[in-house]
């Protein structure tokens, strides 16, 4: 057989498709890739560290920009823990108004992958489309807390702002739109034949791999396990609203793309149930002393982001900074399964199966 | 070169402003560099989401000309989204130096301005004007779109400045 | 009756680059209104002068040759795409009046296909000189693809050939005047047609050589300033010779419709034309990429089988005594 | 609506002291100042998964060895979390005996990360069991200077980073572990910056 000399590609932290500073150093034949090494680091910057030494309210800005496309997540996460670590109570409005966020951030963070995955496969307009809704969820925040991506809107016990007068219809306006938009999309998209050629049996996660490597979110749900914490650990309210979890089958790209397009359906199916339920009175914050002491031992706890489980260790010795805080960031474990998926791919399929697993390098590298 | 107006009536120096089109060579240059930016791809945190949602329908900025390039050798103007990390430095300067002659540098985010904040980390390069000449400077933790589009004006009024009246804008000026 | 000679093609020439700089700018008002947005709209009134401004631009930055490259070879290669794709549109009879009728070769179309098969070379020379992975790779698929896609172009034009009776390409269209266009009885060959003429400009769905999101920038990853202009120069213009051909040989040329000829020929040989341009735009805002393989096996096992069906059933339907004026 | 608020906003700027005042008219909880105290916590009720921790603590006991367990309690506030302190020699035995034995079966490792308690490095697991839906952490301490531990990467693929980044920021060295490089910070970097003591080299850049 001829002899082929196999080339080493840099796919270099500069990438079109490498969804922010990831490197991948491929040894290819041709097109197929024998050998793959993930390089990443080129976005850690040591929030952990800096986290020893903030207090705790400080650290939520630091949060916001771990995961910088689900940011309400992050927040949540921080609080939540602190919140079970001292057995504080939340009231009533400040949980309708976390999970709201939550879900909304959630649609956005979807509506982003789903542009990006299909960027990577070669389509250029729903990439704007998912923009323009995704722009809606954005000026929504922006009127609720100032800021687009960054929120820094949840204070451990409760929220910082009420919502504003108007918001919450604004908020329910938007998720009636969004359910039949979600039609319009499966009508670009679904039915698409060059798009399931793509799809199709690429990329298969089986059960055991998916376990193996603790993978979460829709990675782990495609493949048929029912892993969604909102259900397995529920946390907040939202034992309140009833949702199904959208499983796949096979475990193939077609099933991640089909299971996230059905959570889309589902959050904003939460958030209608959430607005119509809303506590009118109430505070939003709950009694917490002005200098945050968090007593002595330690907790973890997982939240569903939209990448999976993210869940938050800390580790405090009574004083009003942790003595050490370790995120557990979903990306970072699903990326290690795609070691092991794309040898023996060739680049396109490469592509694809990374816009896949939606990782966000900010949350990878930590 | 200044055309003077001394031996002409005032009627006919009216006439001339009217129609005569007094431009140096350097400013149809600056024109068509200001018309076509195009932009190197290079998103490394969360100001790079907002470069795309910059990128988006809502506030597109296809209409200032502006495409994202992918490869350093087409692109004129490098975009430094997000912070950039000791590891990132040396990729960042290859990238510079790839890109061909009359290029820009916009600082986008407090990230790249000055570290941000995370100044105080240990894997952080404070400011990536320690790497690269930075032009423009976009402050914000993210800057908005708007905020972008504005930064990217404010470069293509350097270039004209720089045109029209051939001084170097600098600092420390 | 001479003079003309030399100064047409000049004409021609202009033509093409002011067609270019438009297309450039309506492809990307096209894409824009596609995807909600407005296109270009500041530099110049409505954006008029966007692709002027690009052109220029990009003639004036600095031209960057890669210390490892090949140097001959990497000047060589944008020239050696860009050639034949306007060498081609001599052979292009645009109306039927004399003057806008350069050669009129007896092979026409012979001498098209030979020489737009040309591009490949540049293309694969491109790719191989930049001395850059990214390029390395996106210069084999263009060439695998290419190569692949000019069988089917081929076979699929010999079922219009057998109904003209001539390589000749105004005997092709006066045939078409007198019976009816090709497309009604062609309508396999001009599918096939269509398909393999995307796939050999390198448009979405095939845009495998330049894949965006792959391969950087693919072939032309290398190229700065006006080597890259050239490149595009060469795209657009194979577009304009290839929507022109698409014309001629499936649209009856410059035959207006259903009898309406008090519109000048030449005003319905470019509303076809511009057809097809939008065509071509519209299904790059539209459609996604092919995967290198699939590409391939679409080529062989797809398109050309039904050639070579189309030829069969358009000899046999030419027997058949009824139908034979149309075939 | 907004006199609640108003109620709110003159408490917070006050100093605590008046907030505290302030507070008073509303049925108080124990405020957060007084956990500051050392007071004494008094005697939580017995937690419902007490049982649970010690069939965990007498299993290891038998199967492996009786010292292998140094402590096992209920982390409370985390909702009843069994956990259990083990020995750095028998941990990969234990590690094993949880994630093979069929009654067991935890085969999802939900957390992994490594603590540094100046005294001595720590590494916390956290485990799930998709089958029995049950939680259990383990925490496992290794001194700071020669810092070793078994790698689980041959049990549980996603340890396989997860120690590399341990290995990277805290200097815990795995035996075993495929290929112990540094996860994110370049290979030429000195120290771990995660451990209490670590002063960064170039300070200004």
């Amino acid at each position: 057989m001829l002899r082929t000399e196999e080339m080493v590609l840099n796919l270099g932290p500069q990438h079109p498709s490498m969804h922010g500073v990831l490197r991948l150093v491929v040894k290819i034949d041709g097109e197929i890739i024998r050998e793959i090494e993930p390089v990443v680091g080129y976005l850690h910057r040591g929030t952990e560290k800096l986290a020893e030494d903030l207090n705790y309210t400080q650290i939520i800005p630091y949060t916001d920009r771990l995961d910088y496309l689900s940011s309400m997540t992050n927040n949540y996460v921080v609080c939540h823990a602190t919140e079970t670590l001292m057995g504080l109570e939340i009231p009533e409005k400040a949980e309708y108004l976390r999970v709201i966020v939550m879900e909304m951030n959630r649609v956005a963070s979807h509506l982003l992958w789903l542009g990006t995955f299909l960027l990577d496969v070669g389509a250029l307009t729903p990439f704007l489309y998912c923009f323009r809704d995704r722009e809606q969820i954005l000026s929504m925040f922006n009127e609720l807390c100032g800021a687009r991506l960054t929120y820094n809107y949840m204070r451990v016990g409760g929220v910082k702002w009420d919502a504003p007068a108007g918001w919450l219809d604004k908020v329910k306006n938007f998720a009636d739109y969004m359910i039949n938009e979600i039609q319009n999309y499966h009508e670009l998209i679904s039915g698409n034949e060059i798009f399931l050629q793509r799809t199709k049996g690429i990329g298969v996660i089986t059960k055991e791999m998916a376990l193996s490597y603790s993978l979460s979110g829709a990675n782990i749900r495609c493949t048929g396990i029912d892993w969604d914490l909102r259900k397995k650990q529920p946390y907040s309210v939202y034992d309140r609203f009833d949702f199904k979890v959208p499983l796949g089958k096979t475990g193939d790209l077609l099933d991640k793309y089909h299971c996230r397009m059905d959570e889309m359906v589902e959050a904003m199916k939460i958030v209608k149930q959430a607005v119509e339920g809303f506590p009118e009175g109430g505070a939003t914050m709950g009694k917490v002393p002005r200098v945050l002491r968090v007593p002595e031992g330690e907790v973890y706890v997982g939240v569903e982001s939209p990448r999976g489980e993210l869940g938050c260790h800390i580790v405090s010795k009574g004083k009003d900074k942790p003595w050490r805080i370790k995120f557990r960031r979903p990306s970072f474990y699903n990326l290690q399964v795609a070691k092991e998926l794309l040898v023996g791919q060739n680049i396109a399929n490469l592509v694809a199966i990374l816009g896949s697993i939606d990782i966000v390098l900010g949350e990878v590298d930590g | 070169m200044e055309v003077n107006f001394e031996q002409f009536t005032s009627f006919e120096e009216e006439e001339i402003k009217r129609n005569v089109l007094v431009t140096t060579l350097e400013q149809i240059k600056a024109w068509a560099r200001t018309g076509s930016m195009w932009p190197l791809t290079f998103g490394l945190a969360c100001c790079g989401i907002e470069m795309m949602a910059s990128g988006g329908s809502h506030f597109d900025l296809d209409r200032f000309g502006v495409i994202f390039r992918a490869s350093p050798r087409q692109s004129d103007v490098m975009i430094v989204s997000g912070t950039v990390t000791k590891k990132m430095a040396p990729l960042l300067r290859r990238l510079y130096d790839q890109m061909p002659e009359p290029k820009w540098v916009i600082a986008m985010g407090s990230c790249a301005t000055a570290g941000g904040p995370y100044v105080r980390s240990y894997s952080v390069v404070k400011g990536v004007d320690q790497i690269v000449p930075v032009d423009v400077y976009i402050p914000g933790c993210p800057p908005n779109p708007a905020a972008l589009i504005y930064g990217l004006h404010k470069l293509q009024e350097k270039i004209r400045y720089e045109a029209r009246t051939g001084k170097k804008v600098t600092d420390h000026e | 009756m001479d003079w003309y000679i030399f100064v047409y093609p000049v004409i021609l020439l202009a033509i093409v680059l002011v067609f270019v700089m438009y297309a450039i700018y309506f492809e990307r008002k096209v894409i824009g209104w596609i995807q909600l947005r407005k296109g270009p709209t500041e530099t110049g009134p409505k954006g008029l002068f966007q692709s002027a401004a690009d052109v220029f631009k990009l003639l004036i930055k600095e031209d960057i040759i890669p210390s490892k490259a090949d140097r001959p070879l990497f000047k060589l290669a944008p020239i050696l795409a860009y050639v034949p794709a306007f060498s081609v549109l001599a052979v292009i009879p645009f109306t039927d009046a004399p003057y806008l009728k350069f050669s009129n070769v007896a092979v026409g179309l012979m001498y098209y296909l030979a020489l737009s098969s040309i591009t490949v070379m540049g293309v694969l020379l491109g790719g191989w000189a930049s001395n850059n992975k990214y390029s390395l790779l996106g210069g084999m698929r263009a060439g695998a693809q290419m190569i692949s896609y000019e069988i089917p172009l081929v076979l699929s034009v010999v079922g219009v050939v057998m109904s003209a009776g001539s390589l000749n390409l105004t005997e092709i269209v006066e045939t078409q005047i007198a019976g009816a266009w090709n497309v009604f009885p062609q309508f396999l060959g001009f599918v096939v047609f269509i398909i393999a003429a995307i796939a050999e400009l390198n448009r979405t769905p095939f845009d495998l050589p330049e894949a965006e999101s792959e391969l950087v920038a693919g072939y032309h990853t290398e190229y700065t300033g006006f080597r890259f202009a050239f490149f595009m120069l060469a795209e657009y213009t194979y577009v304009f010779a290839m929507a022109s051909l698409i014309t001629i040989l499936f649209f009856g040329g410059w035959d207006a419709p259903f009898g309406l000829t008090f519109i000048p020929p030449l005003v319905w040989f470019i509303l076809k034309f511009c057809c097809f341009v939008f065509l071509l735009f519209w299904l790059r805002a539209t459609f996604p990429r092919l995967r290198g393989d699939q590409l391939m096996e679409f080529a062989w096992k797809g398109l050309l089988p039904l050639a070579i069906i189309n030829i069969f059933v358009s000899a046999l339907l030419k027997e058949v005594p009824f139908l034979s004026q149309y075939f | 609506m907004s006199e609640e608020k108003e109620a709110k906003k003159p408490a917070a700027p006050k100093t605590p002291r008046a907030a505290q005042a302030a507070g008073r008219a509303r049925p108080v909880p124990p405020r957060g100042r007084a956990a500051g105290k050392p007071k004494e916590e008094k005697p939580l009720p017995p937690s419902p998964k007490q049982p649970v921790v010690d069939g965990y603590a007498k299993l290891i006991r038998e199967k492996i060895s009786p010292e292998a367990v140094e402590s096992a309690f209920i982390n409370q506030p985390n909702d009843h979390l069994p956990t259990l302190v083990i020995k750095k020699e028998f941990w990969i035995q234990v590690a094993e005996l949880f994630k093979n034995q069929s009654d067991l079966a935890f085969d999802y490792m939900q957390n992994y990360s490594g603590v540094d308690y100046e005294t001595h490095l720590e590494v916390v697991v956290q485990l799930y069991s998709m089958a029995r839906g049950e939680r259990v952490c383990f925490k496992i301490k290794t001194d700071r200077e020669v810092a070793k531990l078994p790698t689980l990467s041959n049990l549980w693929s996603a340890a396989d980073w997860n120690e590399r980044e341990i290995y990277d920021l805290l200097g815990i060295d795995f035996e075993g572990h495929p290929d112990m490089r540094r996860m994110f910070l370049p290979e030429d970097w000195v120290g771990h910056p995660l451990r209490k003591d670590y002063v960064p080299l170039d300070e200004g850049v």
